[in-house]
């Protein structure tokens, strides 16, 4: 199953992971960094009866202890991260990067692509498939390894278009 | 006897029957593998299988229709076998035939026995050459003058049937000499556009039919069984909504007969799993109540949920050790009738008009207790989309008798709560209470000939 | 059903998808940022509400995300008519606003009632037991037939208290 | 022989059961009438019921447990019949006797036998009176040097046990001679403050015990049979969480043995409803598997739906029929033993340490499909009072045989879905996975002493 997916987001499958261990363990902190991604989670149930009021623990200061208006504040550009179009499989099959094993990939990562140019083949059947662009574009990156599976509509390469 | 193991299923259907599928298989231990439409991403058959596949976009045939992509899924993650469910692909032989040849093992019958029963003039010859007793009736037509021919020596009325058709699709009734040759070419000309092949034969009308189905069960060795007969007459369109086990229509004697019958078609020709032969049976025929072959569905049918709940058999995971050519032997001795089950299909459709009702389920709460069991897909926030079949879920109910069963099914359709969208539910209850229903006396044109408007919409949420 | 999108805060779904696992794992705190985005998810069930975050909150999403309407939620009777205060049965039985039919009712519409004073018999069980006012108050209002069966709960009488 | 009609029953009690009394009824076109405290107000079987009455808010002294208020609803609502469900007034005789006083039909045993086996000494001493074993033990202990003489002749361990005591409480263990005297103290005004009854006995403690009950029916005129056994032995803190019917401990022989006293017990009193004798079976008896009388339950039980899958009879309606006066014999005939059932019991309360977990349900999805049934008030929205037992549903499953049984019930646990509170899920799904379970080699101490923390976690959100 697809959970939704935000890409700029850390993916959710790995925050479930994450809060099953965070669970099982008992743990009353995790957090995790990464770039400019961050994840936090918190539990203070098990914390002792405490039932006088306890510092506020609740509260959170951001690690990169943003300027109070940050988040109104012109905005950042965003993360060169993954925004923009999306060359995807027709097919469901296995991904190739070249015709054959003993030739060039058929586009690599800054490729100027026409429309019509051949991107990649996807194999089903025994049934080798050239998959073209629809539209000219710039190929920004390639999101898939080499020889591996793909469902229909899996995200082949990310491209900018012309 | 050789055993084939199967170790990952692919389920290639969605909806209930693809979480009646992954479940068999859970409980066999079978790994499985669902394959999705877009549209379909957080359905439970998704959720509940160990694997998925997006196939397609929603339309069918670019999906759950897809061959090459679901092939491809098959191959990718290993399956090495491919449940088709109903509908979908499950009746298409070639689908059947590129399974074994990609050395996927086809939970079905084989490839010619689908192929066979989906010509239905084949289909008839091939059962009155094993003894079922048909309907007079023709081969294909050749001529208008051959039509003539054939329904002055039947008499009239006559149907006039495509082919290629099946369950209720591409029938005309004649009921005057005069237009047969009109209605004729009609028909031809249906059955082209809709079946591509506009082949059609005449067969005598019975005006006052009960549709009556045998499950049979067949195995690699040449065994096979039934396993009771099903009462569908309550339809709609053609479409069965109510099923029932046992038929309050069948005399001992007539349903030995039946039985004997549809046993014997499938033993003369080697039919290898679960199989239906459905049969039209004439209350009123001047020698008594007569039975007479229709079609054979060569596949699990939506309906197969009564007849496990009277044989105490799980008919899909039986379905699945015949592939893997276990016998059947140990199925004859386990079976044993018990009480009286009734199924009512909940379609997202209008009470009245039967037009389908996509949109989002916002409240559910389907019944349970003593005797209930429910087959559906559908939650609290599911959205039926226009892309399928209307049918939301099943509500299945077991008594130690018809009455019981009856009064359960009722007590199961007041309690079950259904809102967001409109559904076939207050139908449901009104039949219930018809005392046609309740006496067992009626036949296919039931719900056509009675449906009270006004007493159906009152059937509205009861217990709101 | 498409959610309401904004490119420039994170997608709903994946919100919603957060708000359940940090449900399901019961957590307290469940902080992701991203770049210039920021999720933060809290409960504080136990805890009196804390101090307040000086980091601008991007995005809060209540613990217990807004349920759809349970399946079978009884319709709750709060007419808005019906402001005041009530004295309401402490039986199960039958509503008599006298101590015997040929005696006047113990009181009525603009009654000032003390303390202690007898209101009306609730029978239960062939015992006929006096209700008698917990305060001070002015009757309002009769609210049930003289003879008519009452659950526990059932308002008898509005009344404004002295 | 006469038959007093019941019209419709006053249903004294909430949650799960009340839902079962009232489904049983719709069934027989009885009608109902929910009663209910404050906070269930939108409870399911207020929904379901015909009518309601509210009796008092949410403690359950003020309300469920408040004798006046129930007759009075009864008879404000023209009721001519009680059912008591399981727990709250159920066991309690003197209930029975103002139903009995009232004109109410008290659908359950009569009086004189609540009462009879209310007081555990009395119950003994009829048992062993009827021919049933009962544990080497004693009556009322008079005093310290009783107790001593007894539990030199009885032999170390034994157990003291408080008269009024029952399902678990009022227990304690005694392993060493020299702490009897203190113990004895102790558990005689505990049971004080517990039962208002200090009165206690010793029995012999049987180190590895199984729970193993008989179900048994009897009518006003004699009749007495039973309908199998049950194995409850899975428990957490003397309380069962999974039962079984068949039980797979025992041998024929002593499965007909068992039955056979537990029918002789009935016939002995003249019991005239459904009940349960609990047998306490020591497989490491010296002389071969041993079964003593541990206690009758005068009542339905929580664990009835595994008899009534395996047997086919709706013990709720049997039990209501019984009370209009008519006799089981048709019962006799009707029900026949058919596969294995498995029942889990769904319980608001952590997983671990089994502390009780109010909260809203937020998110809700019962399993499906063949063979499963489901007995829950809960639905999503739904509020866990901290007011009533922890219980919020119960899964069945019903197989051919026990491996399918299991196997079914461990696909069903892994298929529902509950978030907003913590429940005892995990440990079933982890439970149904151990091997002692799996082969049926298991006594009423497993759960004590072999919960793995970890693993049950581990449990959590299967196909999350």
């Amino acid at each position: 199953m697809t959970d939704p997916a935000d890409p700029k987001f850390p993916d959710l499958r790995y925050v479930r992971e994450l809060a099953k261990v965070f669970r099982q363990y008992e743990l009353d902190e995790l957090e995790i960094e990464a770039g400019d991604q961050r994840i936090l989670l918190r539990q203070s149930d098990h914390a002792p009866a405490a039932a006088v009021a306890p510092a506020p623990q609740v509260v959170h200061v951001p690690a990169a202890a943003p300027a109070p208006r940050a988040a109104v504040e012109a905005p950042v550009a965003a993360p060169a991260a993954e925004v923009g179009e999306y060359i995807t499989s027709p097919f469901v099959g296995t991904f190739y990067r070249s015709a054959r094993p003993d030739t060039p990939a058929f586009v690599d990562v800054g490729k100027r692509v026409a429309a019509g140019d051949a991107v990649c083949i996807i194999e089903a059947m025994k049934l080798f498939n050239e998959i073209e662009a629809d539209w000219a574009c710039v190929v920004e990156d390639v999101l898939v390894e080499n020889a591996s599976p793909v469902e229909y509509g899996t995200k082949l390469f990310r491209v900018r278009k012309l | 006897m050789t055993i084939t193991p199967i170790r990952k299923v692919l389920v290639a259907n969605r909806g209930e029957i693809a979480l009646r599928v992954i479940r068999a298989c859970r409980e066999m231990g079978i790994r499985t593998v669902a394959v999705h439409s877009t549209v379909d991403e957080s359905a439970l058959h998704v959720r509940f299988a160990d694997e998925s596949v997006c196939v397609g976009p929603g339309p069918a045939t670019q999906s759950y229709l897809h061959i090459p992509n679901l092939i491809s899924a098959a191959e990718l993650t290993g399956a090495d076998a491919v449940h088709p469910g109903y509908g979908f692909l499950s009746e298409r032989a070639d689908f059947a035939r590129v399974c074994g040849k990609c050395g996927l093992n086809f939970i079905g019958p084989r490839p010619e026995h689908m192929a066979m029963m989906g010509d239905k003039v084949r289909a008839r010859q091939t059962m009155a050459e094993a003894g079922v007793p048909i309907l007079p009736g023709t081969g294909v037509i050749g001529s208008p003058d051959e039509a003539l021919e054939a329904a002055a020596r039947i008499g009239l009325p006559v149907i006039i049937k495509a082919s290629a058709g099946g369950g209720g699709r591409g029938m005309k009734i004649v009921r005057e000499m005069d237009v047969l040759v009109q209605t004729l070419a009609t028909a031809q000309a249906e059955a082209q556009a809709a079946f591509g092949n506009g082949d059609v034969y005449l067969e005598r009308y019975v005006t006052s039919p009960r549709h009556i189905e045998i499950q049979v069960v067949g195995d690699m060795y040449g065994g096979g069984i039934d396993l009771l007969e099903r009462e569908c007459s309550i339809q709609r369109r053609h479409q069965k909504i109510i099923e029932e086990a046992p038929s309050a229509a069948l005399s001992p004697e007539l349903r030995t007969k039946m039985r004997e019958a549809a046993v014997r078609a499938i033993k003369a020709i080697g039919y290898q799993s679960v199989g239906t032969l459905e049969f039209l049976l004439d209350e009123a025929a001047p020698d008594g109540p007569s039975f007479y072959f229709m079609e054979m569905n060569t596949r699990i049918q939506v309906e197969h949920c009564v007849t496990e709940m009277i044989t105490g058999v799980d008919l899909v995971q039986e379905q699945i050790r015949l592939a893997t050519g276990e016998p059947l032997a140990h199925l004859d001795r386990e079976h044993q009738a018990r009480g009286h089950a009734i199924e009512c299909r909940i379609n997202a459709e209008d009470p009245i008009n039967f037009s389908p009702q996509p949109g989002t389920i916002t409240a559910l709460h389907f019944p349970g207790g003593y005797g209930v069991r429910i087959d559906s897909h559908v939650y609290q926030g599911y959205k039926v989309t226009p892309y399928y079949d209307s049918m939301i879920g099943k509500i299945i109910v077991h008594g130690k008798d018809r009455p019981q069963a009856i009064a359960r099914m009722r007590r199961a359709l007041d309690e079950t709560v259904l809102e967001g969208i409109r559904t076939n539910l207050p139908l449901h209850r009104w039949l219930l209470k018809q005392e046609a229903f309740v006496t067992g006396r009626y036949d296919t044109h039931f719900l056509e000939n009675n449906l009270d408007r006004e007493a159906v919409l009152a059937e509205l949420d009861p217990l709101g």
